[in-house]
């Protein structure tokens, strides 16, 4: 992976020669943010078309053939139409914050996406408390999803907002939680420190054995909880509130809540990777010594494999009612989850880690 | 402590569910059921008694086999076929006899039910199998049957 | 229960019933308008009739008088009764609801007002069922002409 | 279940229109809920949005005329419409349908039902949540559709029947193709039952939600799987039997919880109560002629004639009061819907939405049987 690492240090040095110091490193902000825009728009694309092809192939069906090359340009013609058409709203909304709404979503999941570590290299944010960042950021979703239901002044898209509201807090507890018993294993918040400490004693989710297998189950329920998908997608429930909070919104502000429920679940799906098996580390390090293979491979087929057993649970489960919902957080998962802390204290403390 | 087994058959059930669709996702190539319409076109053949429209079958010698009785017309639950008929000299009985002029069928209002084909005594209207039947002019859905310059077939009594 | 017993336990409640039963495969009784609640819960009530379940409520317009045939039967013995109820005044017919004997009569109820115009008292929610609330007339009357979209064949 | 919590906040009650366009009312069918935050206090249906007036129609039409109009009232169960009014005209004539008739028609309702089954279970599926449920429904669904197609020439509403006996033969494969289906649908429930009843998440969506008692459900008038779901043996084939019912030995589906789950396990226990049924028949369909002959203009004698037929979701009646012309005099259908419908405020007082839709799904609301 030295080609890249060129590139980026050649426009570094050439940046820092021509400009002062401070301009030429917002300058080069700049350019690695619309970098990352680019790169993970067309990626939450592309996972919308992924998401089609698996629906389909669950329920018999074809999926998009037609646009392209086996419908490869679907999505992106949804997104050119989405683009050109009209910015409809009804006429009592709260101008500003219907407005708002959807920067609040697609800001906070397209910020969380700087801190993962893609490869070595591959990284535009390396802080050490990588962990924290990324929780915090991923809980001011909720805000504009609250905002957008409570000001489209549709009764429908307010029971929405209120329910994505108690159900995103509530969930936030367990992936906090679960991230936390890893964390302890880890002992560090920085990502790229995370994945050096799985280098060596093999993939977290081996060195935890039992309590890290159950943190895993518990993290993956609460994030398809987090990201409103599968049996706990209340907020749009086609059949109870058509199209929930964004019912009311069309063009380019519906595009990008929809573009940022996927963009969040692959920062679920990273995230899990990250602490359980172990980033961009080949498995049982089969490509550590061939240097031209690109280790972002490896990160990206992990990824995909756990936003399939997500779709999988998308297209096979009813959905939860509300209190269920509820039920199911604070009775089941935040005392297993707070067990599971302790059990993988002392495991620790009596060093019986792999 | 059904808490555990709560928590343990609620999992085995989620899995068996998830086998399910499973099971179809791996299978995915042959198991599509998707027909592609405009594709299958040619390759698409309706059943040999599908409903698709009335029509009045002629012959080469553009024959057909309706006297104009209207008994159809009658027996239409919503009036969807008119029958326009004229007097006309029968040539072998030399005497007065009822011809049909025109036989006007509306498809836009019919409701497909055959209630006109059961009535029909002399089976002058059967149906075809088209299922292509939108227009983009609703007048064009007002069809007369009998085409211009075609007679009763020859010893065709009602 | 054969027809013959049920008339004779009928029969005692009240002298002003008539029991018929050609033209129709069901014992049928008329009952004049004002007892037709007491006569009602009596045939639900009664332990060898036990007529809980209100089938079917028909509105009837018989020419000159409007009326309601109202088909009983009973869940535990099988067995059928109608109920006609008959009326000379086609202006404002009522008479009293027997929805809270049977619970199903309030929807059957709403829909022989709307199309029959016969009013039920103390029934909880008496409005049009399927057609509009400013609808003019009531549809399934012999007598109710409307030119446009009424197309005699 | 009142809340508990005496909250002193003042809480104010808000209209909400489950409109006539809405994915969860099957037809234009509008809810007009009264909500408290998610709790409802009280559903109160509108309806006439798809009322055709259809026994005004029977006034002028004659009495093979009517039987199309049965068609468009309960579409998933048309055949079995067809059938009702079909009975009624030959009981007031006194015509003896043949054998060949009464099983053929017998056959041809069951796979009405099942289709309606089918129908139902998919279209539940994907309002609880599991869309895939659809899918699989409608593929099988379609194999039924093809008999029908092949035989009678419509796919839903096709008007088979004729006061006398059928309008054409059953078509030479139709014996063969019913069998593969039977063969098919056989390995599928199973599947539906580990799909959907066996779900945790699902039996927790309906488990103990909409509970209907025995007495309301024969007070409300609720026929078919929703009083058979409270343990009320309400099944029109076995206690009025009519056509081939007599020759098959079946039993009744009945369950006595009267929640959302038990009216779904009768009507999957019904799916496999109709597969056994044609199972029976299929084989020996006997000979005889497809119509006994009537007159062209059926005339039916004086009286009232009423006829009871159970469909996919109910009991049907079809009462006809003739004075002798070649009209009706009055007819008047008692539609399983609006009883069934009516149920609905008591159980669904004191839910959440969600349990809402779920209570309208195991009714399986059919509007235009509703409006008429």
């Amino acid at each position: 992976m030295s080609i890249p690492l060129s590139i980026t240090k050649t426009i570094h040095d050439w940046l820092f020669s021509i400009m002062p110091e401070s301009a030429a490193s917002i300058t080069e902000m700049v350019l690695i943010a619309t970098a990352y825009l680019i790169l993970f728009a067309v990626a939450g694309l592309y996972l919308v078309y992924l998401e089609r092809k698996v629906a389909a192939w669950f329920q018999l069906r074809l999926g998009p053939n037609r646009v392209g090359p086996l419908g490869l340009f679907q999505t992106m013609a949804d997104a050119l139409k989405l683009v050109s058409k009209e910015l409809t709203s009804t006429d009592r909304i709260d101008k500003l914050l219907y407005n708002l709404a959807p920067y609040f979503v697609i800001i906070t999941s397209l910020t969380a996406l700087a801190v993962f570590p893609f490869s070595k290299q591959f990284q535009a944010f390396d802080i050490n408390i990588g962990m924290f960042f990324l929780i915090a950021v991923s809980s001011i979703g909720v805000i504009g999803i609250l905002l957008g239901g409570w000001s489209s002044n549709n009764k429908y898209a307010l029971i929405g907002a209120m329910r994505s509201g108690v159900q995103t807090i509530s969930y936030e507890l367990s992936v906090g939680l679960s991230i936390l018993t890893m964390v302890l294993l880890t002992g560090s918040l920085q990502l790229s420190e995370i994945i050096e400490i799985q280098r060596t004693g093999g993939w977290l989710i081996l060195q935890g054995h039992v309590p890290a297998i159950i943190a895993f189950m518990i993290f993956m329920i609460a994030g398809t909880a987090e990201t409103n998908r599968a049996p706990f997608d209340l907020v749009e429930a086609e059949s109870e509130l058509g199209a929930g909070f964004h019912t009311e919104y069309s063009g380019m502000k519906f595009a990008y809540f929809f573009l940022a429920e996927f963009i969040n679940m692959l920062i679920i799906a990273s995230i899990a990777v990250v602490l359980f098996f172990g980033g961009w580390l080949s498995p049982f390090g089969i490509t550590e010594g061939i240097t031209w293979f690109p280790e972002v491979l490896w990160f990206f087929i992990k990824v995909l494999i756990i936003i399939l057993l997500m779709m999988w649970f998308r297209w096979t489960f009813p959905r939860l009612r509300v209190d269920q919902l509820l039920t199911l957080e604070w009775k089941y998962l935040l005392p297993i989850n707070l067990v599971n802390i302790v059990f993988m204290a002392i495991i620790i403390w009596l060093n019986w880690t792999i | 402590m059904s808490y555990f087994s709560d928590i343990y058959n609620g999992i085995k059930t989620l899995l068996t569910g998830m086998s399910v669709t499973g099971h179809y996702f791996v299978r995915a190539r042959k198991g599509a059921i998707t027909q592609q319409y405009p594709d299958n076109r040619d390759t698409l053949k309706m059943f040999d008694r599908f409903r698709g429209e009335v029509i009045m079958p002629h012959d080469e010698v553009n024959e057909h086999r309706c006297t104009g009785c209207q008994k159809c017309e009658i027996a239409c639950p919503n009036g969807s076929i008119e029958i326009i008929w004229d007097r006309g000299i029968d040539e072998v009985t030399g005497k007065k006899k009822k011809k049909i002029d025109k036989h006007i069928y509306h498809l836009a209002m019919c409701t497909m039910c055959g209630l006109c084909i059961e009535a029909c005594p002399t089976d002058a209207i059967v149906w075809a199998q088209n299922y292509e039947n939108s227009v983009y002019d609703r007048t064009q859905l007002t069809k007369v049957l009998n085409q211009p310059g075609s007679k009763v077939k020859a010893g065709i009594e009602d | 229960m054969t027809n013959k017993e049920i008339q004779n336990i009928v029969s005692t409640w009240s002298d002003k019933l008539e029991f018929s039963e050609e033209e129709s495969e069901f014992l049928n009784v008329i009952v004049p308008q004002e007892e037709v609640h007491s006569i009602c819960s009596q045939l639900k009530a009664h332990a060898d009739l036990k007529f809980d379940y209100l089938f079917c409520v028909t509105g009837m317009d018989w020419g000159k008088e409007l009326g309601v045939i109202y088909h009983l039967e009973s869940t535990t013995f099988r067995h059928n009764i109608v109920v006609k109820v008959k009326t000379e005044d086609r202006e404002n017919p009522s008479w009293d609801s027997v929805s809270d004997i049977w619970y199903t009569a309030e929807y059957h109820e709403m829909e022989v007002y709307d199309f029959f115009g016969i009013k039920f008292n103390n029934h909880p929610n008496l409005k049009r069922l399927f057609l509009p609330p400013e609808w003019q007339g009531f549809p399934l009357r012999k007598d109710y002409v409307d030119e446009e979209n009424m197309i005699i064949k | 279940m009142e809340s508990t919590v005496k909250s002193n906040l003042k809480t104010e009650e808000y209209f909400i229109n489950m409109g006539p366009q809405h994915p969860a009312t099957h037809g234009v069918l509008r809810l007009i809920l009264t909500i408290d935050g998610e709790i409802i206090k009280n559903v109160e249906p509108d309806l006439g949005y798809i009322h055709r007036s259809i026994e005004k129609m029977c006034e002028r039409d004659s009495y093979q005329q009517i039987v199309h109009l049965t068609d468009r009232m309960d579409y998933l169960s048309s055949h079995i419409n067809n059938e009702a009014v079909c009975l009624v005209v030959e009981k007031a004539l006194e015509i003896e349908v043949s054998d060949r008739v009464k099983v053929i028609r017998t056959i041809i309702a069951e796979l009405t039902r099942l289709a309606s089954h089918q129908l139902w279970w998919g279209v539940l599926g994907m309002d609880i949540g599991a869309l895939t449920t659809y899918f699989y429904a409608f593929r099988d669904r379609e194999m039924i559709n093809d008999i029908f197609e092949e035989t009678c020439g419509a796919r839903l509403t096709m008007n088979y029947n004729l006061p006398g006996g059928l309008m054409f033969d059953i078509h030479p494969n139709f014996v063969k193709r019913t069998k593969e289906f039977i063969a098919h649908f056989k390995t599928k429930i199973p599947e539906y039952d580990k799909l959907l009843s066996g779900n945790v998440i699902f039996q927790k969506r309906t488990k103990g939600i909409g509970i209907l008692s025995q007495e309301d459900a024969i007070s409300f008038g609720a026929t078919g799987p929703v009083a058979r779901g409270s343990g009320v043996s309400s099944d029109i084939r076995k206690i009025h039997t009519y056509s081939a019912y007599d020759k098959v030995n079946f039993n009744e589906a009945l369950s006595t919880e009267g929640d959302c789950f038990a009216r779904y396990s009768v009507r999957i226990q019904e799916m496999w109560e109709s597969l056994s049924i044609i199972e029976q028949l299929i084989d020996n369909i006997p000979e005889g002629d497809i119509q006994t002959p009537t007159k062209a203009v059926i005339k039916l004698p004086k009286g009232e004639y009423y006829q009871r037929v159970e469909t996919a979701r109910g009991e049907l009646g079809v009462y006809v009061n003739s004075t002798g012309t070649k009209n009706p005099y009055r007819v008047k259908f008692r539609s399983p819907g609006l009883s069934n419908l009516s149920v609905i405020n008591s159980l669904a007082k004191g839910s959440k939405i969600g349990d809402l839709v779920a209570i309208m799904s195991t009714i399986d609301i059919v509007v235009p049987d509703i409006d008429r």
